[in-house]
């Protein structure tokens, strides 16, 4: 058992050498250059990539924190918190090429675009969330509660992009189909491969990181379990 | 159900009777929201015409600051003494202490709400001349939605030992929907303009109320749960 | 007449809290009218024992029934029936003795609270003190007054978590008369206790709790020997 | 281009910087873990 999922860690991480390359030559130098944007669209792959595997991690820790509260696992509970550290790392990716994004094409670094204001309550909720795993006491207490708070941070986060959206339509560019009139709004279709194989190579990357993760945080209680037996034996 | 609500309102009645008493949290709270307002006219000049459209953010602004106060006292009251245990361990649905705490932040909230308010206006030296009921209606959307996610997460936080740090940082993201809405309706409202532009932001509160109260209401038997 | 059915009883309570097993296997039988102490060193487990028997805590296996009824989250029929005096007073400092009373009273849905309110303080001796806020009470009278809360609900059983801390000799005649009297009433007890004299004093029978797992049990009889009981305990604790 | 340059040099940084991160992690645990493991079966 133990074995085969050290293969399966292996086997993830030499297949993910390679595609993160062939995303980067598909990027770079493949997919051809967007003729309103120019280079700096090229921006636009990896940051969408990252904004998705930014959400889906974030309905990961809502998902184990539902199985949490319904069955109190300790499995569930280092999923959740795992899922959210790489969510906060994924996030802060995302905010950090939308502003060089937005500073390249609308040269300001900060717009309050609803996509973007969205990943940024998102990445406070991300760090709320990592603080109340942070409270003292057993496990089942503090999973108990950080499960709470992670399904009312997933509850808010469709509400705050609605929220914003209404509140302020105005600069983002809409690439995929209901531009006005497809112009300038289309994609093509090297362009729209290269991104799905961005996404595809970046939620790997997210999965081979998840897996990491939580063989290290079983690797931490099994550190504490052998602190204990210590702790006892000298205790007599 | 009926029973939930009569034994929230005793425990709302008890934290009123005693904030009745000695006057302690209303007191700070409403001393506090007259320091950020006046802190607030040092650092936008008053006179300056600009300020009028500051109004229905400074609204909020001093609601949430206050009202934090009052959310913080809220369970670390119950801590003196264990009371909490108590109220844990008396026939009562655990429903009804979170709805018990809302219904006693809500009305200090208010009362807070009836004195700071009317000083902003005064300070800033506003006229008030939108229509008076759709402000309240706003007034108590925001504040009901503020002290529904505000009072269940404050149950949350006072599990950790710097509960009063730790409230903010976890409340103010998730409040963020409703504060656009609120502040977007105050706004509408207050420069007399449309009711009917102001109409999706009282729905988005009003869905964000209810939706938060049910979830909060449900999952607050999970924090009472204790391990 | 005998009981079928046992006031209190628990089946292979197990409580493992983090990585710590809490309890192990602890089975027990309580029936009414009958009072059990259970004894035992710091940190064997008696707080979380009680707690899962109170069913503030649940318990990682086995069942608590109380009655005859399975104890599980929130059956209120249950916590109706328990007076459970816990470690903290689980009273508001800033209200008066009366006051607390009376807000208990309406939680437990108590029919003449204040009547009876007031008859309770006056059975603890705090009838003076009923207009002061409890903040200026001392341990003994918080006691006093926790043992009333307790009692106002008249709980078919009373769980008592060292109920003699900070009473003076006085009180503590006092409460071994009161909880006497409920005894004989019916009142099933169960306490927690670190004086053997009131332990002697008051149950009929011994456990013994030391890491997790009932040691011993033990019948007392009236003019038993407290020497006796000492003795017992150490080798009960040290088998364990 | 700087931009873009910029751009994806911080997404690498914060990859890498998190798996070196995850990394020594694991060497310490490892390292804690294989200390208790020879300090427990000792005696």
């Amino acid at each position: 058992m133990k074995q085969k999922s050290g293969f399966i860690d292996t086997a993830m991480f030499y297949l993910l050498i390679p595609m993160v390359f062939a995303a980067l030559y598909f990027v770079f130098i493949w997919s051809p250059v967007e003729k309103f944007m120019g280079a700096p669209q090229k921006i636009f792959y990896f940051h969408v990539s990252c904004a998705w595997v930014a959400f889906l991690a974030f309905f990961t820790v809502g998902y184990y924190s539902v199985r949490t509260l319904i069955k109190p696992n300790i499995k569930f509970h280092i999923h959740a918190g795992i899922s959210a550290e790489i969510g906060v790392l994924f996030t802060t990716i995302t905010l950090l090429t939308g502003m060089i994004w937005g500073k390249s094409s609308w040269n300001t670094w900060w717009t309050w675009e609803p996509r973007l204001a969205t990943t940024l309550i998102l990445w406070f909720i991300y760090v709320a969330y990592l603080f109340v795993r942070r409270m003292e006491g057993s496990w089942e207490k503090i999973a108990k509660l950080s499960a709470v708070f992670g399904i009312i941070g997933v509850i808010n986060v469709p509400i705050v992009f609605m929220a914003i959206r209404w509140w302020n339509t105005k600069l983002h560019p809409v690439v995929f189909g209901d531009g006005k009139n497809q112009d300038g709004g289309g994609i093509e279709p090297p362009m729209l491969f290269t991104l799905l194989f961005c996404i595809f190579t970046i939620t790997l990357l997210y999965a081979y990181l998840m897996r990491k993760g939580i063989e290290i945080e079983k690797m931490r209680h099994a550190v504490k379990k052998a602190k204990n037996k210590a702790i006892n034996r000298l205790a007599g | 159900m009926k029973a939930i609500i009569s034994d929230a309102w005793t425990i709302a009645g008890k934290d009123l009777g005693n904030e009745w008493k000695n006057k302690q949290t209303i007191g700070m709270m409403v001393i506090f929201s007259s320091l950020v307002i006046l802190v607030f006219s040092f650092a936008f000049d008053p006179t300056n015409n600009m300020v009028k459209a500051v109004i229905p953010g400074l609204i909020w602004l001093i609601t949430i600051f206050s009202g934090l106060l009052g959310l913080n006292r809220s369970f670390l009251s119950e801590q003196e003494n264990d009371s909490i245990t108590g109220l844990r361990s008396a026939p009562i649905d655990p429903s009804s202490i979170y709805l018990g705490k809302v219904m006693a932040n809500c009305t200090m909230v208010a009362a807070v709400q009836i004195i700071s308010i009317p000083v902003l206006f005064l300070l800033f030296d506003y006229r008030f001349m939108g229509e008076f009921l759709w402000f309240l209606l706003v007034l108590a959307a925001g504040t009901l939605g503020f002290i529904i996610v505000g009072t269940f997460l404050a149950a949350l936080a006072v599990n950790a030992k710097n509960s009063e740090m730790l409230l903010p940082v976890l409340l103010l993201p998730l409040l963020s929907p409703l504060m656009i809405a609120a502040v977007q309706a105050t706004r509408i409202i207050l420069e007399n303009a449309d009711i009917q532009d102001a109409m999706s932001w009282i729905q988005l509160m009003a869905a964000y109320d209810l939706l938060f109260l049910a979830a909060c209401f449900f999952l607050f038997e999970f924090i009472m749960e204790g391990s | 007449m005998k009981e079928l059915v046992h006031m209190l009883e628990l089946k292979n309570l197990t409580k493992i809290l983090g990585d710590k097993v809490i309890l192990r296997n602890v089975s027990l039988s309580l029936d009414r009218g009958e009072s059990l102490a259970v004894v035992g060193p710091n940190g064997a487990g008696k707080s979380t024992f009680f707690k899962c028997t109170v069913g503030l805590l649940r318990p990682t296996s086995g069942e608590v029934y109380l009655d005859g009824e399975l104890i599980s989250k929130n059956s209120m029929s249950v916590k109706q029936k328990i007076g459970f005096l816990g470690h903290e007073s689980y009273l508001y400092s800033t209200l008066t003795p009366l006051e607390n009373l009376k807000f208990y009273g309406k939680l437990y849905k108590i029919k003449e609270a204040d009547k009876k309110s007031a008859e309770l303080l006056k059975e603890v001796g705090l009838h003076l003190f009923r207009d002061m806020p409890v903040r200026s009470f001392s341990r003994g009278m918080v006691q006093r007054l926790s043992i009333a809360r307790v009692l106002l609900a008249e709980p078919e059983i009373l769980m008592l978590d060292e109920p003699h801390t900070g009473l003076d000799v006085e009180a503590a005649y006092l409460l071994n008369r009161i909880l006497k009297e409920k005894q004989r009433r019916g009142t099933a007890i169960l306490m927690i206790s670190h004086d053997f004299e009131q332990v002697q004093e008051l149950a009929d029978r011994v456990a013994v709790l030391s890491k997790g797992k009932i040691a011993d049990t033990m019948a007392i009889r009236q003019g038993s020997n407290l020497e006796a009981l000492k003795e017992w305990y150490e080798k009960a604790v040290k088998g364990a | 281009m700087t931009y873009l340059f910029l751009a994806y040099s911080i997404i690498w940084t914060l990859i890498a910087g998190y798996i070196v991160i995850l990394g020594k992690r694991q060497k310490a645990l490892k390292k804690e873990l294989q200390l208790l493991d020879e300090w427990n079966t000792e005696q």
